[in-house]
């Protein structure tokens, strides 16, 4: 699926990047207009595509998994989140931000880095880290997506949570993933990780 | 003296200290106990009450009550730490519900096996057990009565049966609960090295470099032993844990090697590591060629099913299950190399790499690996096969008897090693290893008994399972069920079960502290004194004989089973139940009761009251007027000492925190059958396996068999059953402590998401687990701490209202005829 | 005395009860199952985990505290101990949950780590949290601190 | 101000020819009760307001010159009630 997407965009880019010869600027702005409605609905489609979970637990089977008996996989309401609510960046240059980095995921599935359960074990501190590093650089940015601050009823949390929540998550001290950590999938070795 | 919450939480404190450190804390000499009243907290040591594990816990009792326990740090095993439940034991004995009064199913006064229970005096339960028993054995003979005990039997209560029923009935049909627990155990000492019960202790878990789990949940089952595992793992870096089972549970938390493999195949794995040891030669070739036998064994052995099941009629050699001929290394290596690692890989469905890794383990030369198992390997239909594989690993490469170097078998109850097997309360054993079928061994239990000759039949009795089987038949007609709830826990109840205790020809007692559904299916209910509510002694699975005192008294008219067995032996005389042509031929026993010949034989009356501790209660004593419990362990000792099975003098155990067997010369003894550290080794031997004859050891060479029942189209699922950390078996007590029970009130269907997603099922719907045999109603569990692999589920067995063992099946191992209550196929529908 | 003199009256109710313990029917001797044995009841429903945060009382002082919340997917292996993310020494300030006891950081032979001993690494042996169900059958246990208002 | 109470015993291995010497100089520390001993095992109670305060105090007592352990045996905290000492 990758791999036909990536073709189809690389026939386009050939066609655009062909400086125009002889073409009549109506025809060249109306192509233009055209192949950028092309190139942006192609590159929406692969966006889109690469943001489902069957295309993620393609390769990222076990982490898929453990996801599986989450309460951000089956809960009271029924609503749940899914891979790219929390890892792809809703903001659009963040997105495309953390796709570039993830086309890098890609090359380490495909070059083997982390093709089996083992490899990926060994790597699952980093990869987790990249995860809770960007998190805590943009204040948890997506946890609050859904989490909104000002509608949580601190009434109906457990009295230790309320009491977290309504004194350093309200003053900003902390952020949703300094505590939350391991919630989605299974934690790495945490020996060297603060706070913990 | 008014004193405030401060003060007394320090003279709490105090006291626990002063009692670990042996100090007296009197009155005077402290500033802390103003009050006497303080110095009336009494604290004792006593074993916990539930698993094999043996922890010593400390008992407060205060006013007839038990009212606190803690961990007794004096103790090698649990240095002061308890488990969720050895934490609880204070409540074990106050549940509402506690039996207080005999009971019989009566009808207008009369006794009517579909009447409802009424309560009865001790007189009348006796009378009309003693006219039922007498009645049986006149018409059908001493094999028509039969008796059912376990491995919570203290060792004076299990002695005291064997002698009831082996020595005064004259029939082999005793058995113990521990026949569905640690029988294939048993079976694997005695072909392997012909005594039974572990070489190692648990020192070897501070000295191992590696720990192989073979079907044995320990951070859930003997969760203090996994402290020690715990320890060392963490302590020691280098420390590897490889986990095996058939779904992933706790203890693959700690699993530096997980391994999940498919039902029935760790006896092609077992003999993989063989394989894999032999063909890089890791042999220790000096080892094997001074202590080791190699011999082929019986194969296609059947199922231990019913003769009329045709999987038992297509077996060719059920008649000569135990057999094996003797072969040398040549053939063994020959034997195993079809276990090559793609092979079984294919069949177990387990990595390559793992494979090798894990044999690595015991390859090593440089690593010293210990081996756990428990109801894995035991509770399997080629069980004794399992535990002769492993050995034959451990014994390839030397790792034995040495610290650290140790094939483990755990013990699932607190006194399976030190009652059912070493009193030896099995339908085919006597005291120290002995057989009934060895002309030899019934003569010199008869000689101590001062019974005489031809009372102990030769004939083994009936196990546990064809009990029911029996039972259900008519065979057995009279049946007394002491501190176990079997009705809960044996397989296949609807099909035997059941209908045995139920069958209108039988009449059916059950002992019990609390009503359980054994005594819901039988005819009378004997309330028991339970725990520190009797004098007691228990033997752990590392060989460590422990002692307790009497602290409270037994509510009710509750009696020990001691004294039950004791009393109800007064009311048969020896002309009522033995051969004539024995009383003919030894005129002296004629016209004594079985209580004289048994309990005042010149042995068990011998200690007078006098040599009790006076500080301590003991009904028993004090009803039958001399120190009973004394008498019957040193006679009981007597079987035992210069056998290898020395037992230390009665006294001293009361002093101890334990101590291993054999103990010579006032010295226990930590690792058996190693120079230097075994008295029974003769110096130059270097190891010397003394059960066998020829100081040999035996390598088997036994085959991977299928099971007899695995998933087809219509029954698609393999169903394991077990235990959960927070109660203990069918749960009559940890379901009565108000703590526990809030942990774990149900029992659930643990199950993969996928399994349940194909089934239409979701987390917590009500389902029906379906077997050929019968059906329970539970609910879908797809969390939580077991996670099966598709294809499998696991449901524990201690919910009174969810019988899984309807779904069981009776299949057993046709060696050990312990059942394998962890395969079985089954289907799932929503309820 | 007041309290005293209302056990004693419940004393008395439950000791002439057991003295007429009239019959009672096979099927309801099993105080933990109260059905037929040879029918299947339906299981009730999966309890709600107790997530009150509230600390409960123990029923001696060498009890482990049960665990008041959720610990739902918690990880504790080789790997992460999410418990002591709250309950560490460290953390204890901070997250306001209670230090696990001192004891914990002493090993085998009661010398004290700079860690959590390893020997106590596995929380849920001991700690276990609770849900809302009601236990089938009461318990009689005295707590050592009434018995001795009783005694008064 | 902290509401809860943390209580402590240990037992401490002292040398027998300094025990009336470490007696002493535990009975000067403040949270600390001395209890039964022997000529070389001492038991000793420690109160305190917060499980520092104890483990500090332990550290003192380890300490001590003439102390060759001090063990812990029992630890229990409580919730202090209002008014309550």
């Amino acid at each position: 699926m990758v791999a036909s997407l990536l073709a189809k965009l690389k026939v386009i880019w050939g066609v655009i990047r062909r400086p125009s010869v002889h073409y009549s600027l109506g025809f060249l702005t109306l192509g233009g207009f055209v192949a950028g409605i092309i190139f942006w609905g192609g590159f929406n489609v692969a966006l889109e595509a690469s943001s489902t979970e069957e295309f993620c637990s393609d390769c990222h089977q076990n982490v898929y998994h453990e996801l599986q008996s989450t309460i951000h996989y089956s809960n009271s309401s029924g609503v749940r989140a899914t891979c790219h609510d929390c890892h792809v960046p809703h903001k659009w240059t963040d997105k495309i931000a953390r796709k570039m980095q993830a086309s890098r995921e890609i090359y380490g599935q495909i070059i083997g880095t982390i093709d089996t359960p083992e490899k990926f074990e060994a790597r699952r501190g980093t990869l987790a880290k990249h995860e809770w590093k960007r998190l805590k650089a943009n204040d948890s940015q997506e946890c609050r997506d859904c989490h909104k601050f000002d509608s949580m009823d601190f009434t109906r949390q457990s009295t230790r949570a309320a009491q977290m929540h309504s004194t350093a998550l309200a003053s900003g001290e902390k952020t949703c993933i300094d505590c939350h950590k391991g919630i989605a999938h299974r934690l790495p070795d945490m020996a060297d990780v603060k706070d913990f | 003296m008014k004193m405030n919450r401060r003060d007394f939480m320090k003279a709490n404190a105090a006291m626990a200290a002063a009692s670990v450190a042996g100090l007296a804390l009197p009155a005077a000499a402290s500033n802390l106990i103003t009050s006497s009243e303080q110095t009336k907290l009494e604290w004792n040591k006593a074993p916990c009450r539930f698993c094999g594990t043996g922890c010593s816990v400390i008992v407060a009792t205060r006013d007839g009550k038990v009212v606190a326990t803690h961990g007794d740090a004096k103790s090698e095993v649990n240095k002061g730490l308890n488990c969720i439940k050895g934490y609880f034991l204070s409540k074990i004995m106050y549940g509402k519900d506690r039996i207080q009064t005999p009971m019989m199913r009566m009808t207008n006064g009369q006794y009517d096996k579909n009447g409802e229970f009424t309560p009865i005096t001790w007189d009348t339960a006796f009378d009309t057990m003693a006219a039922k028993w007498k009645k049986t054995m006149k018409e059908k003979g001493p094999t028509a009565v039969g008796m059912f005990g376990s491995g919570q039997w203290t060792v004076f209560e299990g002695y005291a049966a064997v002698k009831l029923m082996k020595a005064g009935f004259g029939s082999n049909n005793i058995d113990p609960n521990a026949r569905h627990c640690m029988a294939s155990a048993v079976g694997g000492f005695m072909r392997t090295f012909g005594i039974d019960e572990p070489m190692g202790c648990y020192d070897d878990m501070e000295a191992a470099d590696a720990f192989v789990l073979w079907g044995s949940n320990m951070a859930e089952m003997h969760p203090i032993l996994w402290t020690r595992v715990t320890d060392r793992r963490l302590s020691a870096p280098h420390v590897k844990v490889a986990v095996l089972s058939t779904f992933e549970n706790r203890s693959f938390d700690l699993a530096d090697l997980p391994v999940v493999f498919e039902p029935q195949t760790d006896l092609a794995i077992l003999n993989f590591i063989a394989n894999y040891i032999i063909q890089n030669n890791k042999v220790n070739k000096d080892f094997v060629k001074q202590h080791v036998n190699f011999r082929k064994g019986q194969t296609d052995i059947g199922y231990g099913l019913r003769a009329s099941n045709p999987l038992q009629q297509k077996a060719k050699n059920v008649a000569t299950a135990g057999s094996s001929t003797a072969i040398d290394f040549e053939e063994f290596k020959k034997f195993v190399a079809d276990y090559d690692v793609t092979s079984v890989s294919k069949l177990s469905g387990v990595s390559e790499h793992k494979l090798i890794e894990l044999a690595e383990l015991y390859a090593d030369p440089n690593r010293k690996v210990t081996s756990f198992w428990t109801m894995g390997f035991n509770q399997h239909t080629r069980g004794v096969w399992c535990n002769n594989l492993i050995y034959n690993i451990h014994l390839l490469v030397g790792k034995i008897s040495t610290p650290g170097n140790s094939p483990f078998s755990l013990t699932g109850q607190p006194s399976a090693c030190g009652t059912a097997r070493e009193v030896g309360t099995f339908s085919h054993r006597l005291p120290a290893d002995m057989v009934v079928t060895n002309p030899k061994h019934r003569a010199a239990a008869q000689k101590i008994w001062n019974i005489p000759e031809g009372i102990i039949p030769p004939k083994p009795g009936y196990h546990a399972v064809e009990q029911n089987r029996r039972l259900k038949d008519g065979d057995l007609n009279c049946y007394w069920v002491q501190v176990n709830n079997n009705m809960q826990a044996a397989a296949n109840m609807n099909e035997e079960g059941l209908p045995g205790y139920r069958n209108p020809e039988n009449f059916i007692v059950v002992s019990d502290a609390y009503p359980t559904v054994t005594t819901q299916a039988a005819d009378m209910i004997l309330p028991a004194a339970m725990w520190v509510e009797k004098e007691g002694a228990y033997g752990n699975a590392e060989r460590r004989t422990q002692f307790w005192h009497q602290m409270v008294k037994a509510p009710g008219e509750s009696r020990s089973d001691l004294w039950q067995l004791m009393e109800f032996s007064k009311r048969f005389t020896t002309d009522e139940v033995w051969p004539k042509e024995v009383l003919d031929a030894n005129p002296q026993f004629k016209g004594k009761t079985l209580y004289q010949v048994l309990y005042q034989n010149g042995n068990v009356e011998k200690f007078p009251l006098s040599d009790m501790d006076s500080k301590y209660m003991n009904d028993e004593a004090n009803h039958f007027g001399f120190y009973a419990q004394k008498g019957l362990f040193e006679e009981y000792a007597q079987f035992g000492r210069g056998r290898g099975h020395d037992l230390a003098d009665f006294d001293r155990y009361h002093e101890e925190h334990g101590l291993r067997w054999p103990v010579v010369n006032g010295v226990e003894t930590k690792w058996r059958y190693r120079e230097g550290s075994d008295p029974y080794v003769k110096a130059g031997t270097g190891f010397q396996f003394y059960g066998k004859p020829d100081g040999k050891a035996v390598i088997y060479a036994l085959p991977y068999e299928p099971a007899p029942e695995s998933p087809d189209e219509e029954f698609d699922l393999w169903l394991s059953t077990g235990r959960v950390l927070e109660h203990w078996h069918s749960g009559s007590m940890t379901q009565r402590v108000p703590e526990l029970y809030k942990a774990f009130p149900d029992a659930v269907c643990f199950m993969h998401p996928e399994d349940a997603k194909k089934r239409g099922l979701r987390r917590g719907d009500a389902i029906k687990v379906i077997s050929r045999r019968g059906e329970i109603k539970t609910r879908v569990e797809t969390r939580g701490r077991n996670k099966p692999p598709v294809g499998l589920v696991f449901v524990p067995w201690f919910d009174a209202s969810q019988l899984i063992n309807k779904v069981t099946l009776d299949a057993t191992d046709p060696l050990s005829k312990q059942t394998d209550f962890k395969k079985c196929a089954i289907k799932i529908v929503k309820a | 005395m007041k309290t005293r003199k209302i056990l004693s009256v419940i004393a008395l109710v439950g000791l002439s009860m057991s003295a007429m313990a009239a019959t009672i029917p096979a099927d309801k001797v099993a105080t933990l199952r109260q059905v037929p044995l040879d029918i299947e009841p339906t299981p009730p429903v999966m309890p709600k985990v107790d997530n009150t945060d509230v600390e409960k009382a123990r029923s001696y002082p060498m009890q482990p505290p049960v665990i008041p919340h959720k610990i739902d997917g918690y990880q504790i292996d080789l790997k992460a101990n999410k418990c002591m993310q709250c309950h560490s020494r460290q953390s204890s300030t901070y997250s306001k949950a209670p230090m696990v006891s001192v004891t914990h950081y002493m090993d085998r032979d009661n010398n004290f780590l700079a860690t959590l001993s390893p020997r106590r690494y596995f929380c849920t042996q001991c700690h276990v949290p609770q849900v809302d169900a009601k236990p089938l059958v009461g318990n009689d246990f005295v707590d050592l601190h009434e018995l001795m208002k009783k005694e008064k | 101000m902290s509401n809860e109470l943390h209580v402590t015993s240990l037992i401490v291995q002292v040398q027998p020819d300094m025990m009336a010497e470490v007696r002493q100089q535990i009975m000067a520390i403040k949270n600390a009760e001395l209890s039964a001993n022997n000529d070389v095992k001492l038991v000793v109670v420690i109160e305190g307001l917060s499980q520092k305060s104890l483990m500090d105090d332990i550290a003192i007592i380890n300490a001590l010159p003439g102390v060759l352990s001090a063990t812990m045996v029992y630890h229990q905290s409580e919730a202090l009630e209002e008014g309550e000492i």
